[in-house]
C-alpha cells in the first residue's frame, strides 16, 4: 500500500462530499432523536440543513468529471459527472420539498413520536439514491438499490395503524425483494461472463465479438427487471398503484419523483456505459448488437404510457390516478431514452426537472385537501373549485401541465421529447405518444370537471389553508408557469448535464 | 406612436384586465363586467388604430419586409446542443391583409360578446377571467408569425373554452365541453407534430450568416430555407410533406369544422351560453380557415396545388350537407350551428380556387360569416332569454309581438342567405366567381350554387315557423328588444349593411396580400417543380 | 342640357324610393301619417321620370347615356392584370320608357292603396315595402351591367316576398311568399351561373363591354354551344321572375298578397322584369337560345291560358292571364319580334294593372269576396269600375282601337313572319290559339262579374262604387289602354313615334352563323322587288326579316281579329245568352276540364318530387349526422351500447364525460388493464415472470 | 467419483432460482414467500462464488456474496417486521387475502 493509493482514497472521499454529508446527517438525526426525544420540532430543521449542505456540495462540484474509488486501472466504483450531479441535485431538491410536505402532512404528524426514524429513513433513501445515480459498478448498483428499497419499504408502511399502509409495505417488500433478487441473478451471470462488475470494464470486455450473446442478453434483461421496477415501467409496474395509494402522500410523492429519477439515472448510465460502441457527432449512440435496447425500450415505453393512461381513465382515487399518470410519464420519459441519443437524455433531464415540480405540486395539493377532508376520493372534489378556489386553480394548473398543454412547463417537457423523437425520425412512435397525450386528457380533465363543473350534493365546506402551505404551492406553481414561457435556463442546465463520464 | 407595440398591446390587454379582475372581490359584479367591457372596447379602438395605420399596398404572406406593425424580439435563444444546433424562438408578431381583417373581426365580436355576457348569473368573476384569457388566445393566433408562438396561442384557447362551455353552458354542457376539448386537442397534436417536423426541415439565416433551424413561419415559406434531408423538406426526394400536410389540414379542419369532423359544433353551440356561441361561431371557426391560409398554403404550396380539388370537394360537401342538416333541425340554435357548417363550406370552396377573387371571397366570407352568425346567435339568445325554449315549432307569429326583434332577425337571415345589398352576398358571389374561374373545381362550384337555394329554403322556413303565422297565446307577453340588445345588434347590422353596399372597405385591405399569395402559389409550381420535378 | 343631368336625374329617381322606404319603415311606428311622405316621394319620382323621359326621347333619341363608377377594385391580379367591378346607370330609350311605366303604375298603385289598405294595422309598413319595391325595380330599369341587374333582381324578389306575405298571419300568405322567393331562387341559380360564365370569360359585368367582346368573336369556351347555354342560363332568371313555364307556379299563389300589390308587382312591373332582362341581353342571344326562349314563351302562353278558362277566383284568372301574356312577350322575343315584345310589355303593364286594380275595387266592394260565381250584375253598382274593366278586357283580348290590339297584333305578326321565314308555323299557331282563349276567358270573367243577375244578394246589396282615390287610377289606366297614345293610326303601330323612333331593334353581336338565318346581316330577300328601301322603312336585322314582317302584318291582323271575335262570341254564347251550357261541355271533356281546373297538377307534382325529395334527404342526412357520422368519428355507437351493458360501471364513467365511443373504447381498454390489477401480489409476480419470458422470446437478437 | 464442475453449480443455482420463484408464486403464507426470495438471492450467491472460483476472477465474487448475505439478512428483518405488522392489522399473513388495494 503506497501513499499514492491513500491519496487517491482521500480524493475519492472529497468527491463524495454530498453523500458523506447525508450520512452525517443521518447520524445527527438519530442522535437528536435520541437526545431530545420529546421535542421533534428540531428534526426537520436538521434535515433541511443537511440537505442544503449536500446541495451546496453538489453544486460546488457540479461539472467535475472523474471516478471515485478506483478499481484497477482507469475506472472506479463511482462516477462523479454532471449527469449524476444533476440527478443528485434533483433528488436533494425533491427531498427538501418532501420534508416540508411531511411537516405539514396530517398522516405524518399523527405519528409524531416516530418522526426520528421517519427522517432517518428518508435520508437513508436519499443516500441510496445518490449512490444509485453515480454508481458505475454492479455491486454498488445492487447495494444502493437495496438501500433505497429497504428504507422505502418501511416508509411505505410508516403509519402502521392504517390498514392500507401495512398492505402497501408488504406488497412493496415482496415485489421489491423479488425484483432485486432477479436483478441480482442477472448481475451474477454478467459477472460470470465477463469476470468483472465494473460497467466500464464490462463494456471494454464485451467489445470483442466472442461472448455468449444469449446469456448476456438474458442477464441484461434480468437486470432491467430490477431497474424497471424502480421506475415502474410496464410490465414491472404492478406494485406502483397499490403502493402509491397505500403509502402516506409525502412518501408517494417521494417515490414518484426521487426514486424514479434515481432509477432513470441508473438505467441510462447502465445501458449507455455498458453497451455503448460509439457516439456519433450528432450525439446518437451506436450500441453493441448484443441487446436491441432501442426497440426494446420503445416497446416498453409505449406499453407503459398506454397502460398508464388507459388504466388511469378509471381511477376515482386521486392518489391512484396520479400513480397511473406517473406510470404514463415514465413511458414518455423512456421515449427519451429510446431515442438513444444525447439529445434524448437532454429531453429526459428537462422533462424530469419540470415533472418534479408539477407532480410534487399535484401531490401537495392532494395532500392539503386530504388533510382537511381526510379523503382522496374524486367524488369529494366536487365543487372544490368554488369552495377553495386557490387549491382548485393550483391543482388545475398542475394537471394541465401534466397533460402537457401550453403555456405550462409540461408542454415544454413533452415538446423536447417529441423534438428528440422527430429528429431521430421516429415519427410513428411520436404519433402514438401524442395520441396517448390526448387520452391522458380524459382523466386529467375529469378531475377539473369534478372540481369546477360538478356541484356537490352538499355544499363543500370552504376550508382555510395555512400561509405556509399557500407559499409552498406558489413555490411549486411558479416554475410550472415560468418555464412554460421562458425555458432557456432549464435547457441550459440540461445542456450542461448531459455529459456522462467517459462518453 | 410610431414604434408603439400595438399588436402586443391589443393581444395582452385582456391579460392585464384579467390580473386586475383577479384582485376585484367577486361581489363587485358590475365593476368586473364594466372593466371587461372597457378592455374589449379599448381593443376595438386599438383595432381601428391599426386599421388607420395599415398600409394597403403591402403584401405580406411570405415576405417579412411587407408585414406591418412587426414586433420581433428574441424570446428563447439557446445556443443549443451542438447536435441540434441553436434553438431560437422569436416573439414575432406582425399582420398583413390576411390577418388585419381577422384582428378587426375578433375585436368587434369580442366586444359584442362582452355585452351579451351581461346577463351571466353564476360566478361572474370566473367567467370574465376565462373570457379575457380566451380573448388573448384568439388575438394571439391572428398576429403570431412564429409557429411556436402561434401554437401556444392556439392551445391557450382550449381550456378557457372548455370551462366557458362546461360551467356556464346548458344542460348537456359537460358532454359538449369535453367533446369540443378532445376534438380540438386531437387536431392540435397533429399540428404540433408537423410543427416539429417543419422545425427540423427549415432553417433561418442569421445576421452572421449561420443557418439554424427555425420556428419562423416566414422562413418556412421560402423553399430555399429547407434543409437537404429534412423529413418535410421538398428537397428531400422521399419527404413526408403530403402526410404532414394532411395532418396539418385535419388539425385546422377540425376547428372549421369540416365534414366529417364537424360533429362537435352543434353540441358545443347548443350548450354554450349565447356570448360563447357568438365567439365560437364568430371567431374560433375562422381560426381553422385562417390557419390553412396562413400555414398550409404558403408553407406547402406544392401539396396545396395537388390537393386543391379535394379541399373544394370538402367545401362543397360542407355547403350542401350542412344546409340539408340545418333544414331538418327542430332546435333554433342547432339550425344556426349547421348553417355555420354550410357557410364555412363557402370559405373552403373559395380558398380552393387559388385565384384572387376566390380567396378574397373566402376571407371576406370569413369576416361576414363572423358578423352575420354572431347576429344570428344573438337573436337566438334574445328569444331564448325570454321564452326559455329554442324549439322552432314552439313559436310562430312573433313578428306581431316583437316586430323590431323580427326586423333584426330578418336582416340577419337575409344576409345569411346572401341577399344583395347585405354583406353575405358579395362574399358568396366572389367565392363562386373565383371557384368557377379555376378550371379544376368549376363543376364543384356550379353544384355548390345549390347551397344558395337550400340556404334560402331553410332560412325562410325558419322565418315562417318563428315569426310568421298567428301568434301563440303563451307568447303574447314577450317584451321586445331592450337597450342592451339594441347595443349588440345595431353595430353588427350596420356592419352587415355597410359591407354589403361598400365591400371594398374590406377588400382593399386584403387585395395586396391576396394577390401576393396567388402570385406566390403560381410561382410555387415552377419553384418547387424545378426542385422536385412535379 | 348635358347628359350628366340625365344620369343625375336617374340617380335621384332611383334612390328617392329607398329614402321613402327607410324613413317610412323607421318612423312607421311613431308617426301615423308618415305614409304620405312615401306617396309624396313616389309622385316626385314619377314627375322626375317624366322629365327624364322627355329629355331623353326628345334630345338624345339616338344615343345611350351611361354613368358608371368603380364599385370594387381587385387590384392588379396575377395573369389577368387589373380587374375591377363597375356599377352604373344607363339611360337609353328602353329604360326611359320603362321608368315612366314603372313609376306611373307605382304611383297609381300607391294612391289606390291609400283607400284600399285603410285600417290595416301595418298600414305604414305596407307603403314602406312598396317603396323598397319601387327602388329595386328602378334599379333593374337603369342598370348598365348584369351584376347590378342581379342585385336588384334579388331585391325585387325580397320586396315581393315581403308584400306577398304581408298578411303573414294567414299561413297561406306566408307559404306563398316563401314559395315565390324560393321558386325565383331556382331561376336565379341559372341566371347566376350564366353570370359566372360571362364574368369568367370577359372579367366584366358591363353589358357594353361584354357585347363588344362578343362582337369581336370572343365567346365563352370558344364554342357557340356555350354561348347558347349562357343565353339560356341567363334566361332562366327570366323564367323565374316572369313566372314562365315551368316555374310559373308561384305567381297564382302570390295573389295572397294585397290586390294593389298584385297589380303593381305581379302584373305590371316585376314580372315584366324577366322580359326586360331578355330585352337587355337580346344582342348576345344565339339562334339556339332564342328558339329555346320561343318554346318556353309558347308553352307559358298556352298552358296558363287553358287553366284560366276554368278558374273561379277573379284574381287567379287574372294571374294566369298575366303568365300567358308574359308568355306572349317572351315568345315574340324568341321569334325576333323585339320591339313588339317591349311594346306589349308597356301596353300590358297598363291594362293588366287596370284589370287588377279593377278587380281590387270589386273585391273591396264585395268585402273581400273573390269568387266570381258569387258575383254578377255589378255593372249597375259600380259603373266606373265596370267601364274601365271592360276597356282593359277589350285591350287584352286584342280588339281594335285598344293598345292591346296594336301590340298583340305585332307579336302575332312576328310569329307569322317567323313561320314564313323558317317554315315553322308552330309558334304562330299557338299565338292565335292563345288569342282565342284569352278573349274567351276574359269575357267569361267580365260577364260573370258584371253582367247578369247578382248571385249573392246581400253581398251585392252592400256593394258600392269605390272612392275617388281608387277610381282615379282606374280611369287613368283605362285612358292609357287606348291606341291614341301610341299611334295615330289604330291599325298600324309603326306610325307612332314609339315604334318608329324610340323602340329600335338593337344591333346583334352574336357571331353570324350562331344567329337565325334571317337575322344574318347579309341575308337578303329572295327576289329583290320592292325591298325595304323601296317603301323607305329602315332595315330591322336584315332585309329578309324586314320584308317578312312587312308582309305578315296584314294577314296576321285579320286572323287575330277573327280569333278574338270568335273568343268573344263563345264567351257570350256560354255565359251571357246561355245558348251553350258550360257545365255540359265540362262533363263531355271531363279529363281536360279537370286538368285545367287543377292547373295541370303542377304543384302536386313539384311537391311530390322536388320538395319531398329535398326534405327527405335533409332528414336522412340529419339522422346520419346524429347517428352515423358522430358514430364513425367518435368510434362506433353500437359497440358503445354493447360495452356499456357489459359493465355497469361504465355508465358512471360515461356520465363523467367519457361519453363518446372512443372514450368507451379507451375505457374498454382501461377495463382490461384494470382487470389485471387484482391487488394480489402473487398475481403480479406471475405476470412479471410471464412477461419476462415473453420479452426474452421477443427480443433475443439472433 | 465424478468431478464437480461449474455447470453443476450453475445447475443447482438455476434449480434454486426456479424453486424460489415457484415458492413465491404458490405459497399462501407471507413468511414462505419471503423464504422464496431468500432462495433466489442464494441462487445468485452460488453463481457468484462458482464463477469466482472457476473463472479465477479474484475475490470480487466472494465479496459480492458476503454483501448479498448481509443484505438478505437486513431485508429479511425488515420484511418480517412488516409481516408482523400485517398480522396485527389484518390478523392474517395469508398473502392473497391481503388485496384491499386494487382497481
Amino acid at each position: 500500500m503506497n501513499t499514492y493509493n491513500l491519496n487517491y482514497l482521500v480524493n475519492s472521499l472529497y468527491l463524495i462530499k454530498p453523500e458523506i454529508t447525508i450520512s452525517i446527517a443521518i447520524v445527527i438525526l438519530v442522535l437528536v432523536d435520541l437526545i431530545m426525544d420529546k421535542n421533534k420540532k428540531l428534526l426537520p430543521f436538521v434535515s433541511m440543513i443537511g440537505l442544503v449542505v449536500a446541495g451546496y456540495f453538489i453544486v460546488d462540484q457540479f461539472s467535475t468529471n472523474s471516478f471515485a474509488f478506483n478499481t484497477g486501472s482507469s475506472t472506479g466504483m463511482l462516477v462523479i459527472d454532471p449527469f449524476g450531479n444533476f440527478f443528485k441535485l434533483l433528488i436533494v431538491l425533491a427531498s427538501a420539498f418532501i420534508i416540508l410536505f411531511s411537516v405539514s402532512s396530517k398522516e405524518i404528524k399523527e405519528n409524531l413520536e416516530r418522526h426520528g426514524e421517519y427522517f432517518t429513513l428518508i435520508f437513508g433513501m436519499i443516500l441510496g439514491m445518490m449512490f444509485m445515480v453515480s454508481s458505475a459498478d454492479l455491486i454498488v448498483i445492487y447495494l444502493s438499490l437495496e438501500l433505497v428499497s429497504l428504507s422505502s419499504y418501511i416508509l411505505a408502511g410508516f403509519t402502521k395503524q392504517t390498514l392500507r399502509n401495512s398492505e402497501a409495505s408488504l406488497k412493496y417488500v415482496i415485489y421489491g425483494g423479488i425484483s432485486s433478487g432477479i436483478m441480482l441473478f442477472g448481475i451474477s451471470i454478467i459477472y460470470g461472463i465477463t469476470g468483472s462488475t465494473n460497467l466500464y470494464e464490462i463494456n471494454s470486455l464485451i467489445q470483442s465479438p466472442q461472448i455468449q450473446n444469449l446469456t448476456f442478453f438474458l442477464a441484461g434483461i434480468l437486470i432491467f427487471v430490477g431497474i424497471g421496477y424502480k421506475i415502474s415501467a410496464a410490465p414491472f409496474h404492478f406494485w406502483t398503484p397499490d403502493v402509491y395509494e397505500g403509502a402516506p402522500i409525502p412518501i408517494t410523492a417521494f417515490l414518484s419523483i426521487a426514486s424514479k429519477a434515481a432509477g432513470f439515472a441508473l438505467l441510462i448510465r447502465f445501458i449507455k456505459i455498458t453497451f455503448i460502441k460509439s457516439v456519433d457527432p450528432e450525439g446518437f449512440w451506436h450500441l453493441l448488437g448484443i441487446i436491441d435496447w432501442k426497440s426494446f425500450i420503445i416497446v416498453i415505453s409505449i406499453l407503459t404510457m398506454t397502460l398508464g393512461n388507459f388504466a388511469a381513465l378509471w381511477q376515482n382515487n386521486m392518489k391512484r390516478l396520479l400513480a397511473y399518470s406517473s406510470i404514463a410519464h415514465a413511458g414518455y420519459l423512456l421515449l427519451g431514452l429510446a431515442v438513444m441519443s444525447n439529445e434524448g437524455i437532454a429531453a429526459i433531464i428537462i422533462y424530469f426537472a419540470i415533472y418534479a415540480f408539477m407532480n410534487l405540486g399535484a401531490f401537495l395539493v392532494v395532500m392539503l385537501i386530504a388533510n382537511k377532508t381526510g379523503s382522496e376520493e374524486l367524488d369529494d372534489y366536487k365543487g372544490l373549485g368554488y369552495s377553495t378556489p386557490f387549491l382548485g386553480v393550483a391543482l388545475a394548473i398542475f394537471l394541465v401541465s401534466l397533460t402537457g398543454l401550453p403555456p405550462t412547463a409540461g408542454f415544454i417537457g413533452k415538446l423536447y421529447i417529441f423534438i428528440a423523437l422527430v429528429d431521430a425520425k421516429m415519427i410513428v412512435v411520436a404519433v402514438i405518444a401524442l395520441l396517448n397525450t390526448v387520452v391522458s386528457l380524459y382523466y386529467y380533465i375529469r378531475v377539473l370537471k369534478h372540481m369546477f363543473l360538478d356541484r356537490p350534493e352538499k355544499e363543500a365546506p370552504a376550508f382555510s389553508i395555512s400561509a405556509a402551505a399557500v407559499a409552498l404551492v406558489v413555490v411549486m406553481l411558479t416554475p410550472v408557469l415560468v418555464f412554460g414561457v421562458y425555458f432557456t435556463p432549464l435547457v441550459d442546465l440540461a445542456k450542461n448535464s448531459v455529459a456522462l463520464m467517459g462518453f | 406612436m410610431e414604434n408603439f407595440p400595438i399588436l402586443s398591446f391589443i393581444t395582452f390587454l385582456p391579460v392585464v384586465g384579467m390580473l386586475i379582475i383577479l384582485f376585484i372581490p367577486k361581489t363587485q359584479e358590475t365593476v368586473i363586467k364594466s372593466l371587461t367591457l372597457l378592455v374589449t372596447g379599448i381593443q376595438v379602438i386599438a383595432a381601428l388604430i391599426i386599421l388607420h395605420g395599415f398600409n394597403y399596398s403591402l403584401g405580406g404572406i411570405n415576405d417579412p419586409s411587407s408585414f406591418q406593425f412587426i414586433e420581433k424580439f428574441k424570446w428563447i435563444d439557446i445556443t443549443g446542443f451542438s447536435w441540434i444546433g441553436r434553438i431560437k424562438v422569436d416573439y414575432f408578431l406582425g399582420i398583413d391583409g390576411l390577418s388585419v381583417t381577422m384582428v378587426l373581426l375578433t375585436a368587434i365580436v369580442t366586444f359584442i360578446a362582452t355585452l351579451s355576457s351581461w346577463n351571466i348569473s353564476k360566478s361572474i368573476k370566473g367567467y370574465f377571467l376565462m373570457f379575457l384569457l380566451l380573448d388573448t388566445g384568439m388575438m394571439g393566433v391572428f398576429v403570431a408569425l412564429d409557429f411556436f408562438l402561434f401554437y401556444i396561442f392556439w392551445e391557450l384557447m382550449l381550456l378557457p373554452m372548455y370551462f366557458l362551455i362546461g360551467i356556464w353552458g346548458g344542460p348537456r354542457r359537460e358532454y359538449a365541453a369535453i367533446k369540443f376539448f378532445l376534438y380540438t386537442l386531437l387536431g392540435s397534436v397533429f399540428i404540433l407534430l408537423v410543427m416539429i417536423g417543419l422545425y427540423f426541415s427549415s432553417t433561418e439565416t442569421l445576421a452572421d450568416g449561420s443557418k439554424i433551424f427555425t420556428f419562423n413561419m416566414l422562413s418556412m415559406m421560402d423553399v430555399h430555407n429547407f434543409t437537404a434531408n429534412g423529413i418535410l423538406s421538398p428537397l428531400n426526394p422521399n419527404n413526408l410533406r403530403l402526410i404532414a400536410y394532411i395532418a396539418l389540414f385535419v388539425g385546422f379542419a377540425i376547428k372549421i369544422p369540416m365534414f366529417p369532423f364537424h360533429t362537435w359544433l352543434p353540441d358545443a353551440h347548443v350548450e354554450a351560453p349565447t356570448a360563447i356561441s357568438v365567439i365560437l361561431a364568430g371567431v374560433l371557426l375562422k381560426m381553422g380557415t385562417y390557419g390553412i391560409l396562413r400555414v398550409c398554403y404558403p408553407i406547402f404550396p406544392d401539396i396545396t396545388i395537388k390537393l386543391v380539388w379535394f379541399i373544394a370537394l370538402f367545401g362543397l360537401i360542407n355547403i350542401i350537407y350542412g344546409a340539408l342538416c340545418a333544414m331538418a333541425q327542430k332546435d333554433f340554435k342547432k339550425l344556426i350551428a349547421y348553417s355555420s357548417v354550410s357557410h364555412m363550406g363557402f370559405v373552403l370552396l373559395g380558398m380552393a380556387s387559388l385565384n384572387t377573387i376566390g380567396i378574397s371571397g373566402a376571407i371576406l366570407q370569413m369576416f361576414n360569416h363572423g358578423t352575420i352568425t354572431a347576429m344570428l346567435f344573438l337573436t337566438v339568445g334574445v328569444i331564448y332569454d325570454r321564452a326559455h325554449t329554442r324549439g322552432l315549432d314552439d313559436f310562430g307569429g312573433l313578428a306581431t309581438q316583437m316586430p323590431i326583434y323580427a326586423g333584426f332577425t330578418t336582416l340577419a337571415f337575409f344576409a345569411a342567405i346572401g341577399l344583395p345589398g347585405l354583406s353575405g352576398f358579395v362574399s358568396e358571389a366572389f367565392v363562386f366567381l373565383g371557384a368557377f374561374g379555376s378550371g379544376s373545381i368549376r363543376t364543384l362550384a356550379v353544384i355548390g350554387t345549390l347551397g344558395i337555394l337550400l340556404g334560402a329554403g331553410y332560412m325562410l322556413w325558419t322565418m315562417q315557423r318563428v315569426f310568421l303565422g298567428s301568434l301563440k297565446e303563451k307568447w303574447n307577453k314577450l317584451p321586445d328588444l331592450d337597450f342592451r340588445e339594441y347595443a349588440m345588434l345595431i353595430p353588427l347590422s350596420l356592419i352587415v349593411i355597410f359591407l354589403g353596399v361598400y365591400p371594398s372597405a374590406m377588400l382593399n385591405l386584403m387585395n395586396a396580400s391576396v394577390n401576393h399569395m396567388v402570385k406566390f402559389m403560381m410561382d410555387a409550381k415552377t419553384v418547387y417543380g424545378s426542385l422536385i420535378g412535379f | 342640357m348635358t347628359e350628366t343631368v340625365l344620369i343625375q336625374l336617374a340617380g335621384i329617381i332611383l334612390f328617392l324610393p329607398l329614402l321613402g322606404f327607410i324613413v317610412t319603415l323607421l318612423l312607421g311606428k311613431k308617426i301615423k301619417l308618415i305614409y304620405n311622405f312615401e306617396n309624396a316621394i313616389i309622385i316626385i319620382a314619377f314627375s322626375l321620370s317624366v322629365v327624364l323621359a322627355f329629355i331623353k326621347l326628345s334630345y338624345y333619341p339616338q344615343n345611350t347615356v351611361v354613368g358608371e363608377f368603380q364599385w370594387i377594385n381587385l387590384g392588379n391580379l396575377p395573369v389577368l392584370g387589373p380587374v375591377s367591378i363597375d356599377l352604373g346607370i344607363m339611360v337609353d330609350n328602353i329604360a326611359a320608357l320603362m321608368i315612366i311605366v314603372v313609376s306611373l303604375i307605382s304611383m297609381l298603385v300607391h294612391i289606390f292603396s291609400i283607400a284600399y289598405m285603410k285600417g290595416d294595422k301595418r298600414y305604414n309598413r305596407y307603403f314602406a315595402y312598396l317603396g323598397i319595391f319601387t327602388f329595386s325595380m328602378n334599379g333593374i330599369v337603369f342598370t348598365h351591367n348584369i351584376l347590378m341587374m342581379y342585385i336588384f333582381w334579388e331585391l325585387v324578389g325580397l320586396s315581393s316576398y315581403l308584400l306577398i306575405g304581408f298578411w303573414y298571419e294567414k299561413k297561406s300568405a306566408s307559404d306563398a311568399g316563401k314559395k315565390a322567393f324560393i321558386v325565383n331562387r331556382v331561376g336565379d341559380l341559372g341566371m347566376f351561373s350564366g353570370i359566372l360564365i360571362l364574368f369568367y370569360t370577359y372579367h366584366t359585368f358591363t353589358f357594353d363591354k361584354i357585347f363588344q367582346q362578343i362582337g369581336m368573336g370572343h365567346i365563352p369556351f370558344n364554342s357557340e354551344f356555350w354561348l347558347t347555354v349562357t343565353g339560356i342560363l341567363i334566361f332562366c332568371g327570366a323564367i323565374g321572375k316572369s313566372a314562365q313555364f315551368p316555374l310559373h307556379v308561384w305567381l297564382p299563389d302570390a295573389m295572397e298578397g294585397p290586390t294593389p300589390v298584385s297589380a303593381l308587382i305581379h302584373a305590371a312591373t316585376m314580372v315584366a322584369a324577366g322580359v326586360y332582362l331578355v330585352i337587355r341581353v337580346f344582342p348576345i342571344l344565339s339562334g339556339g337560345a332564342l328558339f329555346f326562349i320561343a318554346i318556353i314563351g309558347a308553352l307559358s302562353a298556352f298552358i296558363p291560358a287553358t287553366i284560366a278558362l276554368t278558374q273561379n277566383d277573379i284574381k287567379k284568372v287574372l294571374a294566369y292571364s298575366t303568365i300567358s301574356q308574359l308568355g306572349y312577350m317572351i315568345l315574340s322575343l324568341g321569334v325576333g319580334a323585339y320591339s313588339f315584345a317591349f311594346f306589349h310589355l308597356i301596353t300590358h303593364a297598363f291594362f293588366k294593372a287596370l284589370l287588377f286594380l279593377g278587380s281590387g275595387s270589386v273585391i273591396h266592394a264585395m268585402h273581400h269576396e273573390q269568387d266570381i260565381r258569387k258575383m254578377g250584375g255589378l255593372r249597375k253598382k259600380m259603373p266606373i269600375t265596370y267601364a274601365t274593366f271592360l276597356i282593359a278586357s277589350l285591350a287584352i283580348s286584342g280588339i281594335p282601337l285598344t293598345s292591346g290590339f296594336l301590340s298583340k297584333d305585332g307579336i302575332l305578326a312576328g310569329t307569322f313572319a317567323f313561320g314564313s321565314l323558317t317554315g315553322n308555323w308552330f309558334f304562330a299557331a299557338v299565338g292565335f290559339l292563345v288569342a282565342l282563349l284569352t278573349a274567351f276567358y276574359m269575357f267569361r270573367l267580365v260577364i260573370l262579374t258584371f253582367h247578369g243577375e247578382p248571385r249573392d244578394k246581400e253581398k251585392y246589396d252592400h256593394a258600392h262604387e269605390s272612392p275617388f282615390v281608387m277610381a282615379m287610377p282606374l280611369v287613368v289606366l283605362a285612358a292609357l289602354s287606348i291606341f291614341i297614345w301610341y299611334t295615330p293610326n289604330p291599325f298600324n303601330p309603326e306610325q307612332g313615334p314609339l315604334l318608329s323612333q324610340w323602340i329600335k331593334a338593337p344591333v346583334i353581336y352574336t357571331p353570324q352563323d350562331a344567329r337565325y338565318p334571317f337575322m344574318r346581316s347579309d341575308a337578303a330577300p329572295k327576289e329583290l322587288g320592292q325591298t325595304a328601301q323601296a317603301n323607305n322603312e329602315e332595315v330591322v336585322f336584315s332585309e329578309t326579316y324586314t320584308e317578312a314582317m312587312h308582309n305578315a302584318h296584314v294577314p296576321a291582323m285579320l286572323l287575330s281579329l277573327f280569333v278574338a271575335g270568335l273568343g268573344l262570341l263563345f264567351a257570350f254564347l256560354f255565359y251571357q245568352w246561355k245558348k251553350l251550357n258550360p257545365d255540359k261541355l265540362a262533363e263531355k271533356i271531363k279529363p281536360l276540364y279537370n286538368l285545367s281546373l287543377n292547373k295541370w297538377y303542377f304543384d302536386e307534382i313539384y311537391d311530390a318530387t322536388f320538395v319531398a325529395l329535398t326534405l327527405g334527404i335533409s332528414r336522412l342526412f340529419a339522422w346520419i349526422d346524429a347517428h352515423i357520422i358522430d358514430g364513425i368519428v367518435d368510434g362506433s355507437a353500437s359497440l358503445t351500447r354493447y360495452i356499456s351493458s357489459f359493465s355497469g360501471k361504465f355508465d358512471n364513467v360515461v356520465v363523467d364525460g367519457l361519453v363518446n365511443s372512443t372514450a368507451y373504447f379507451s375505457g374498454f381498454v382501461g377495463l382490461v388493464f384494470r382487470r389485471i390489477q387484482t391487488g394480489k401480489v402473487q398475481t403480479y409476480i406471475v405476470l412479471v415472470v410471464f412477461s419476462l419470458v415473453i420479452i426474452l422470446f421477443l427480443f433475443k437478437s439472433f | 467419483m465424478i468431478h464437480i464442475g461449474l455447470s453443476h453449480f450453475l445447475f443447482v443455482s438455476i434449480v434454486l432460482f426456479s424453486l424460489g420463484i415457484f415458492g413465491i408464486v404458490t405459497r399462501k403464507n407471507a413468511v414462505m414467500v419471503l423464504m422464496g426470495i431468500e432462495l433466489i438471492l442464494n441462487s445468485a450467491n452460488i453463481n457468484f462464488i462458482a464463477f469466482a472460483k472457476f473463472g479465477n476472477f479474484g475475490y470480487q465474487g466472494q465479496i459480492m456474496a458476503l454483501f448479498v448475505i448481509i443484505l438478505a439478512a437486513a431485508e429479511a428483518a425488515v420484511a418480517l417486521a412488516i409481516v408482523l405488522n400485517i398480522y396485527k392489522t389484518f390478523s392474517t399473513v395469508n398473502v392473497d387475502e391481503i388485496d384491499t388495494l386494487k382497481d
